[in-house]
């Protein structure tokens, strides 16, 4: 790190004095700082990447550090302040304070006809797009096949049960001494506030829904009251464990599938990465009926239909990386469909690529995009979940409040709704 | 002559010998200057403006006005107060029960001793790990005891709700610091004169009595002490929360120390001016507090940390 | 006191004894079983025992790295701070001059400074001079929150020395210098062994500085180590465990050897 | 060997308080043992360490063998100092501790040895060598301190009460050790005490000091019995001498004082002729005082009543009131079998040729 300091300092100095080289004749070594250390399959995913670039590029060494993404935010905020931050690091649309402060590059010369309009559109801060937008994901609920029909319970067509019937399930699957639900927020700020932002986005529509985010329409209008008050409605029927507040999502995935086994999870789409790993290493069990539906009805809503879809980890790159040409090119190396595709393949969760499902290759995969498919067919989309829309105090209380505190029933509506708006 | 000017006995020797009193002191101050003193004025520096990675703008007292309204803030304030203020009572007070039982003479005083320290050895990332598992709803050593005697409805998911988790890290940091405290307890007693104890008995003292009258006064300095020691001990405390709830849930066990971290290195925004202005009006309340606990026990003079 | 009332106490106080050390043989006993053990019964007796986990979350969990870092550091500020504070101490304690009691309580009265108040400016200074992410920054962090306590435990031993000795040493014709080496610092041998065996731990311990001004995983320190653990996977608690004994084991070889002084250090002035 | 030669020595630590040592002029010849004496706080101690380099010099010179050591630094005085504490450093062995003072002089290895083991020889300390100071006992770390100073081989020796942490058996024999090394070693040597018994036994000449001035210098016995003021007078001797306030009454060539509405007559020989009713003070030491039933010699007895006897066996200590002036108190050394009850009345006879007479200054006054 310190020589990067040290060349880093040199190169700008060279760079001023107009004595700027070619330096392609030298071999240069990119720094990649990422998420999902834990993730095999996005993991693999990446480092064969890496492999293929560095086959097509031989003066050019792509060298990743593998992090858990709590870690490795930490490591961000300071080393960017440290200016120790690698060329290439994880980040997730919602962090505008990179681009806040400068410290990404402006990715525009990519090959953006590749990416998904709305993934661009997710990355793109003032005009400039900043990430490469490798995944994306629909807020999803899963759920467990056999228990289902343990209990006797059928789907409707559209997979989704009317307000009574989610709550008749939740009781049904109470009395019979499973757990509705499994889900925990013991390690990240967004599981539990999955509950309340889809059915208020059912509730108020896309737009109305926007608004409630960047603090236009207040958290006391009568609809959004409403439908939080359903949503705790469901935490006091049992919906979630009661270690619920402590639960890693790891342990989550885990409570869900395999122990002590739950009925339904609501998890984004990136579910496979942890849940199809081997099951020695926190993936479901062989053979695990996985079913998913969709988020029931909210009472009195006017868009059952309006889903979250989001872009979650990307690529983007340090404004003061030395070799911008050469982290462009990595990037341009994912920007085709073949690439996306075998991101379907193997990681098994959406993406920002333009990519065609119909060539998958892997069974698997295939089986379980068309279960994605079947629950957002004829959705209507809103990008990003709130913690990516909002910063600052709102985004402090919506994690305290409405992930946490809400769902786990330690604190009234009428509470939270009077910190949400104490917040803006 | 350079004697003239001395204001106390004993000066040494012909000249003051500056030289090696520079020489001796030097390294600490240096030290001390770049790595305390600087810093600390840097962030008293820092919170008036705001301060990003690069550019610091003077934003005059706009730091202080937002912190008065920040309700978390103040939250963490209280959690942090709420924690100094029962971990030392309740520490000093089992502390002193058990360093007279040991006092009293009971067999294997020694082991005890030297068992019931141990906690403090252990980092708080230890401790919290640990002790995160002892909470554990579902099979951490409480709740199953619980479950075990047929209390199961007792059974709860400590850390995990707002009304339990703070009590339950003050208990945790009780449990590392009763050890010590309570050694400290016995050798403030061993070293109480006997002859006192001895004629307090004469005088026909039953035990409550002696403890009452006689031992506590004189042990007073000591647990006034402990008291002081813990109490500032629990307004510094990071790494037990950090470890374990991260303030969490609710903010029901941020404490002052989280905040600023936060706030430093985890906010939505680079900005340490912000943080620093918490650090800053913290570091008033603490002066204040342990100066006025000194004031309150006027112990002024005899005060040791 | 008669043999019940006697027996009753001594029953209390064994249970007070289990609630105290038992966590720590509970992450014992965990620590040489498997995962999936714990799993079965998390208050099972280590059958068979799983010395290999020792060994293998030194090497494949990278406990090497960590342990070799915070020896590295720990012991490198340990001298550091002994040998600085020593001189200040000495210094303090055996010279009268105007500033004395004021620079002794500039030192001294950083004891109450909260962390919080240095924390976010030595995080700027040390990436502007480079410090920052090096062991070496750390290092000199560390001696600097250790200085108080430190110059504080050795100017009351060198304060009780009685000044006939320094007398004595200059007569017999040594230099400020060498009264330092050959008199003060051997004559407080203990005082020093106590403030050494103290900052050890303290430092060994030490979270707080470490998260925030060490990111890389060459550099990370044991309780960063640590941490890293209880992260994104699923717990993997028998080796948590492992990792946890790791980490104590050093503090509980220095308390094995040196509990009596240990105690000493750490109540030094508390007791009155 | 050397002189110490000091002059208007004077010692300031705080400007607003009387200088600690105050224009002490000494002349200590070769050989010779000075004993500096006075009640604690008197200056003798701040004098010593002047003299030994271990505080700086106000004002007033400081020579020894007459080059001026202002400001030679201790060290360099050639000169060894036994301390009261002995301050034997705790961490070497005796051996170490005897020879640490060569070890800085640059004084060959195999010289050293030798050296150490002659003195330890001669302090009986040989089987101590190997010890550490906690092991000895007060008597044997004095000793040892004593070898420290006298292994230097230094132009002077130092003390500084050294006898005043030992018992009183070994305070005795100590002193003998003391006198019978200075014998020895023929060398300088200044020691301070507040203990008249070792003044007077090993001095060659005392310096008597109070206020941080000199109050009399000479030999021991001249000390004793021509003290020149009252501070002299009450403070050598045990018990220490009667002063009685007195007024020069008529007649007797202005040799008779009025003292408690009676009359004492004064040989010419103590005391000059006054003028009438000139106030002074009457000095006699309680070895000349005697107790009588009857037969009192009129002009040189005083009544009197016991207040108190204390009987030491060889001698009775006899504390009596004058009858007319309460106030006035009187020790007399008698004899062990005097017999005298408390509350006895008596007449106390005066060996007036040994009186002493002292101005309202508390100097004294001497027939020219």
């Amino acid at each position: 790190m310190k020589r990067t300091l040290l060349s880093g300092f040199l190169a700008g100095v060279v760079g001023l004095a107009g004595f700027a080289g070619p330096a392609a004749a030298q071999d240069i070594e990119l720094t990649l700082w990422s998420h999902w250390s834990a993730e095999v399959p996005k993991r693999s995913f990446v480092e064969a990447a890496i492999a293929d670039f560095e086959a097509a590029n031989p003066t050019i060494k792509i060298k990743p550090t593998w992090y858990e993404k709590n870690a490795l935010y930490a490591a961000l905020k300071t080393a960017l302040r440290a200016g120790q931050a690698p060329d290439i690091f994880y980040a997730e649309p919602d962090q505008v304070e990179y681009m806040d402060n400068g410290f990404l590059l402006d990715l525009s010369p990519l090959n953006w006809a590749a990416v998904e309009p709305w993934a661009k559109e997710a990355w793109t801060y003032q005009g400039k797009p900043y990430g490469l937008p490798l995944e994306a994901w629909t807020v999803e609920l899963y759920y467990n096949k056999d228990k289902l029909a343990d209990l006797g319970v059928k789907l409707p067509a559209n997979l989704q049960l009317s307000p009574e019937g989610f709550l008749a399930l939740i009781e049904t699957s109470k009395a019979a001494g499973v757990t509705p639900m499994s889900l925990g927020v013991g390690d990240r700020p967004f599981p539990g506030a999955h509950l309340s932002h889809e059915a208020l986005l059912k509730k108020l529509g896309v737009a109305d829904y926007g608004k409630l985010l960047q603090g236009e329409i207040p958290w006391s209008d009568p609809r959004v009251v409403e439908t939080l008050t359903w949503v705790r409605s469901l935490a006091d029927a049992g919906l979630l464990p009661k270690t619920f507040t402590t639960m890693k999502l790891t342990e989550a995935h885990i409570y869900f599938h395999t122990k002590p086994g739950a009925l339904m999870f609501i998890n984004g789409s990136w579910y496979t990465s942890r849940a199809f790993n081997e099951p020695d290493k926190g993936g479901q069990p062989d053979g695990f009926p996985l079913g998913i539906m969709q988020f029931p009805a909210v009472p009195g809503a006017v868009c059952n239909e309006c889903r979250t879809i989001a872009v979650g980890g990307s690529y983007v790159a340090n404004a003061d990386s030395e070799h911008p040409e050469a982290v462009l090119k990595f990037f341009d190396a994912f920007l085709n469909p073949e690439v996306g595709n075998r991101w379907l393949d193997n990681v098994k969760v959406q993406t920002g690529i333009k990519a065609d499902p119909s060539k998958m290759t892997d069974a698997r995969a295939a089986d379980y995009f068309s279960m994605i498919a079947a629950t957002n067919e004829g959705s209507k989309y809103f990008f990003g979940i709130p913690i990516q829309v909002m910063s600052g105090k709102p985004k402090e209380v919506f994690t305290q409040v409405i992930n946490n505190a809400l769902p786990a029933g330690n604190i009234s509506v009428e509470d939270a709704v009077k910190q949400l708006d104490a917040a803006y | 002559m350079a004697a003239g000017g001395a204001a106390r006995p004993h000066d040494e020797g012909l000249r003051r010998p500056w030289g090696a009193i520079t020489a001796f002191l030097l390294p600490a101050l240096l030290v001390y200057a770049a790595l305390t003193a600087y810093p600390a004025f840097r962030t008293l520096w820092n919170s008036f403006h705001e301060v990003l990675p690069r550019r610091e703008t003077f934003i005059g007292l706009a730091n202080y006005a937002e912190l008065i309204q920040d309700e978390i803030f103040w939250k963490a304030v209280r959690n942090t107060f709420i924690w100094a203020c029962a971990s030392p009572l309740i520490e000093v007070a089992v502390a002193t029960l058990l360093a007279l039982a040991l006092y009293a003479k009971v067999p294997g005083a020694r082991f005890f001793r030297i068992a019931w320290f141990t906690p403090v050895l252990m980092s708080y990332i230890v401790v919290g790990i640990l002790w995160a598992w002892i909470y554990n709803y579902d099979w951490g050593p409480i709740n199953v005891a619980l479950r075990a005697v047929g209390l199961g409805d007792w059974a709860q998911p400590w850390l995990g709700q707002p009304d339990t988790a703070l009590p339950a890290l003050i208990f945790v940091t009780s449990w590392m610091w009763v050890g010590f405290n309570m050694v400290v307890m016995l050798a403030a007693l061993h070293s109480l004169p006997r002859e006192v104890i001895e004629a307090a008995e004469l005088d026909n003292c039953g035990w409550g009595q002696k403890l009452v009258f006689i031992i506590l006064p004189m042990v007073r300095a000591t647990l006034l002490n402990l008291v002081v020691l813990s109490f500032i001990g629990k307004m510094k405390i990071f790494d037990l929360v950090w470890i374990t709830t991260k303030g969490n849930p609710l903010w029901s066990t941020e404490t002052v120390s989280t905040y600023v971290y936060k706030r430093a290195f985890e906010w939505t925004t680079f900005d340490l001016g912000y943080p620093s202005t918490i650090a800053a009006v913290w570091f008033v309340i603490v002066l204040a507090a342990v100066l006025g606990l000194t004031h309150l026990f006027r112990l002024r003079d005899k005060l040791e940390y | 006191m008669d043999v019940l009332k006697k027996s009753i106490l001594l029953l209390l106080l064994s249970g007070y004894t289990l609630f105290a050390a038992g966590p720590f043989v509970w992450a014992a006993m965990m620590s040489l079983r498997t995962t999936t053990e714990i799993h079965y019964d998390h208050f099972g007796f280590p059958d068979p025992i799983h010395w290999e986990k020792y060994p293998e979350a030194w090497f494949n969990s990278n406990y090497a790295i960590y342990f070799t870092n915070s020896t590295q550091v720990v012991l490198a500020a340990v001298i550091i701070v002994t040998l600085i504070g020593a001189m200040a101490a000495h210094c303090l304690a055996r010279y009268r001059f105007k500033l004395n009691r004021l620079v002794y309580f500039v030192l001294f009265s950083t004891i109450i400074f909260p962390p919080q108040i240095t924390i976010i400016s030595l995080f700027q200074i040390l990436v502007q001079y480079g410090l920052y992410n090096s062991k070496l920054g750390l290092t000199l962090v560390y001696v600097a929150i250790q200085l108080p306590l430190t110059v504080y435990i050795l100017e009351s031993f060198f304060a009780r020395i009685p000044s006939d000795l320094f007398d004595a040493a200059r007569m017999d014709g040594y230099s400020d210098w060498q009264i330092f080496w050959k008199v003060s610092l051997p004559i407080a041998v203990p005082a020093v062994a106590t403030t050494v065996i103290l900052n050890f731990i303290l430092l060994w311990n030490e979270f707080l500085f470490a998260v925030v001004l060490i990111t890389d995983e060459v550099n990370r320190t044991l309780p960063l180590g640590i941490q890293r653990f209880i992260g994104d996977t699923q717990e993997d608690i028998g080796m948590i465990a492992t990792g946890l004994m790791i980490a104590i084991i050093p503090v509980i070889v220095v308390y094995a050897f040196f509990s009596e002084k240990l105690i000493q250090g750490m109540t030094a002035g508390a007791v009155k | 060997m050397a002189t110490v030669t000091l002059q208007d020595l004077t010692k300031v630590y705080d400007r607003s308080a009387p200088p600690a040592a105050d224009r002490v002029s000494l002349d200590i010849g070769d050989e010779e043992l000075m004993v500096l004496l006075g009640p604690s706080g008197c200056g003798k101690t701040t004098t010593l360490r002047m003299i030994a380099g271990l505080e700086s010099i106000t004002s007033g010179s400081l020579s020894i063998d007459e080059q001026v050591m202002n400001q030679v630094p201790a060290k360099d005085r050639d000169i060894a100092m036994v301390f009261q504490s002995y301050a034997l450093y705790p961490h070497m062995t005796v051996k170490d501790n005897l020879a640490f003072g060569l070890r800085r002089r640059a004084v060959p290895r195999a010289e050293i040895e030798r050296r150490v083991k002659e003195i330890a020889e001669t302090l009986e300390l040989s089987p101590l060598l190997g010890r550490r100071p906690h092991a000895l006992s007060g008597g044997q770390r004095q000793r040892v301190a004593l070898g420290r100073a006298i292994v230097r081989d230094p132009k002077v020796f130092l003390f500084d009460e050294p006898l005043s942490n030992l018992d009183a058996a070994l305070r005795v024999s100590t002193r003998g050790e003391i006198a019978a090394l200075h014998r020895r070693l023929g060398a300088t040597m200044i020691y301070v005490t507040h203990d008249q018994v070792e003044a007077m036994t090993l001095g060659t000449r005392i310096c008597i000091m109070s206020g941080g001035r000199v109050m009399q210098v000479g030999a021991p016995l001249e000390v004793y019995h021509a003290p020149v003021n009252t501070f002299v007078a009450g403070f050598l001797g045990n018990p220490p001498m009667n002063l009685i306030p007195a007024r020069v009454a008529e007649g007797d060539g202005g040799r008779r004082l009025a003292v408690a509405g009676e009359s004492l007559v004064l040989p010419p020989a103590r005391m000059p002729a006054l003028g009438p009713e000139t106030a002074l003070t009457f000095g006699i030491r309680p070895e000349h005082v005697t107790l009588r039933r009857d037969g009192a010699e009129a002009g040189a007895s005083l009544a009197a009543e016991v207040l108190q006897t204390e009987a030491l066996g060889a001698e009775t200590i006899v504390l009596a009131a004058l009858r007319e002036d309460r106030a006035a108190k009187v020790m007399a050394r008698v004899a062990g079998d005097a017999g005298f009850r408390v509350g006895e009345s008596c007449r106390l006879q005066f060996d007036l040729a040994a009186a002493h007479v002292f101005g309202a200054e508390g100097d004294v006054l001497r027939p020219r």
